[in-house]
């Protein structure tokens, strides 16, 4: 090479500069999730809101019936997925920047795994409401 | 280097060269600002949001356990200490949404200077408490009214 | 820059050389899914452990019943997508150890396929005893 | 270059040129060693644990399909070939379990020097047999014990 001609010395491959991304290849995913999660859950939760004035006080039965419609479990159900894996996301960051040294990775590990038990939970009984709602109509 | 932490302070130029990359002053360096509070808050939020989904992941579970989880259940959602719970929760998630679309808002490049943060930060702190008192009132209304036709009907669960 | 210096030319960042990824950014996965989901075992076989003292030698009613209860549900099928994902990636890395030539890219397949029906049928059971579960109560 | 499997073994030195990777002498070479048997234990538990996951899956989709298939797979687990492989499942997914938690350990960097390794081994195989032991009398007890129950008020599927 010639050492003449003017040449940039940045230690940084030409398709991750191309990318934007690094050299990592994924440095947006978790920003964009975290966003796209959050203008999901808008108009889910609004849902949720105005659901809960027709459910507050209401007993077993009703909220059975409720949870058995399928337009209810469906909003539900994304309601759920959204609202834990926005959680996940976002306790990722609060343990990033708060927990150092070594409880940082179990601790990020342990975010993961309780957010997706009470997501997986949420289905499971949306589930459940669905076929005991089918049962009693 | 005397700080062994320094050694993540350690950049690189776009030369080549190894520069000591800038560090923020510590947080009691800061003058008092209410964008502060409110960034803090945010993650607050978040957390007790979270928390709060728990609590209606296990509603649902109950109501799908059966009558009798969902007895134990309303006896939370019933009582007092447990409805300030649900409204701690519900004033959570009202301001981490409209921190939320703060945040949208700012990711599409506008109302980002300083002047304009300043002044969105009391709007925002107005909303949240408009909304959450006007939804809590609302919702624990309607709640202890459906409770008390119920209880009447003697259909109560 | 002098040419005299002897330096290195090679299109790879200094971070993804001590990454040891190059730049397709996706070298570490499998090991790091491997030890996720072996730690997400170690409390998941736990609970199934403790929970086959409560049912060993039970009869069909009684495991309907416990099968049914939203939390079993969800216990159950985050094991058993923990464990066959887990099995997936070490039957993986024994085929890539063992099994050579043409013989390697369809008996990676098949493992997959195989450990995939598996996690499904797994999932699917614990479904219809959420279902049967609720038809009885 | 006579064996194309060569190939595989042809890497670059930080200069760039290339160069023939040195190869690992073939396993008859070494000298027989208990951390041998275990690492390749591991990998052989781990196939056995994934076996044994399948037929926990085929047993939990008997219960799902009704008390006649269930009844079957209640005639594998309750005859002693049955309850055989079952505590083979077990002791493998014991011991699998206490050789992926000293994975785990290594690769935090801790007990991979010699000494500690060999010192560990001799405890991962006390430690696998003693709950084996403990877990399989345990459980076959409990399940002989609540069948006999089951047999006796008449009520065994």
């Amino acid at each position: 090479m010639n050492a003449s001609v003017p040449h940039i010395e940045v230690m940084r491959s030409q398709l991750g500069r191309a990318r934007g991304l690094g050299a990592g290849g994924s440095g947006t995913e978790h920003w964009w999730a975290e966003r796209v999660t959050a203008a999901s859950l808008l108009p889910l939760s609004t849902w949720f809101v105005v659901q809960m004035f027709r459910l507050g006080g209401a007993d077993h039965a009703d909220v059975v019936k409720w949870g058995g419609k399928p337009v209810n479990a469906t909003m539900l159900t994304a309601l759920i997925i959204a609202t834990f894996y926005h959680a996940q996301l976002g306790l990722q960051v609060i343990v990033d920047d708060y927990v150092h040294g070594k409880a940082h990775l179990p601790t990020r590990i342990l975010v993961k795994f309780v957010t997706s038990l009470l997501g997986l939970l949420g289905v499971f009984a949306v589930v459940k409401l669905v076929v005991a709602g089918s049962r009693r109509s | 280097m005397q700080d062994i932490r320094k050694a993540l302070y350690v950049g690189t130029r776009s030369d080549g060269r190894l520069i000591q990359r800038p560090m923020s002053p510590h947080l009691q360096i800061y003058r008092y600002r209410l964008s502060m509070v409110l960034s803090i808050s945010n993650r607050l939020t978040g957390v007790v949001a979270t928390g709060g989904a728990a609590l209606g992941v296990f509603w649902l579970a109950a109501a799908a356990k059966g009558p009798k989880a969902f007895a134990t259940a309303r006896k939370v959602t019933g009582n007092p200490a447990g409805q300030l719970l649900l409204v701690g929760w519900l004033a959570s998630v009202v301001y981490h949404t409209v921190g939320g679309i703060r945040h949208l808002i700012w990711d599409s490049g506008k109302r980002y200077d300083k002047e304009e943060l300043n002044k969105d930060g009391p709007v925002a702190v107005g909303v949240t408490a408009g909304v959450s008192a006007v939804l809590a009132v609302g919702l624990l209304g309607v709640a202890a009214k459906r409770a008390r036709a119920l209880a009447k009907a003697g259909k109560a669960s």
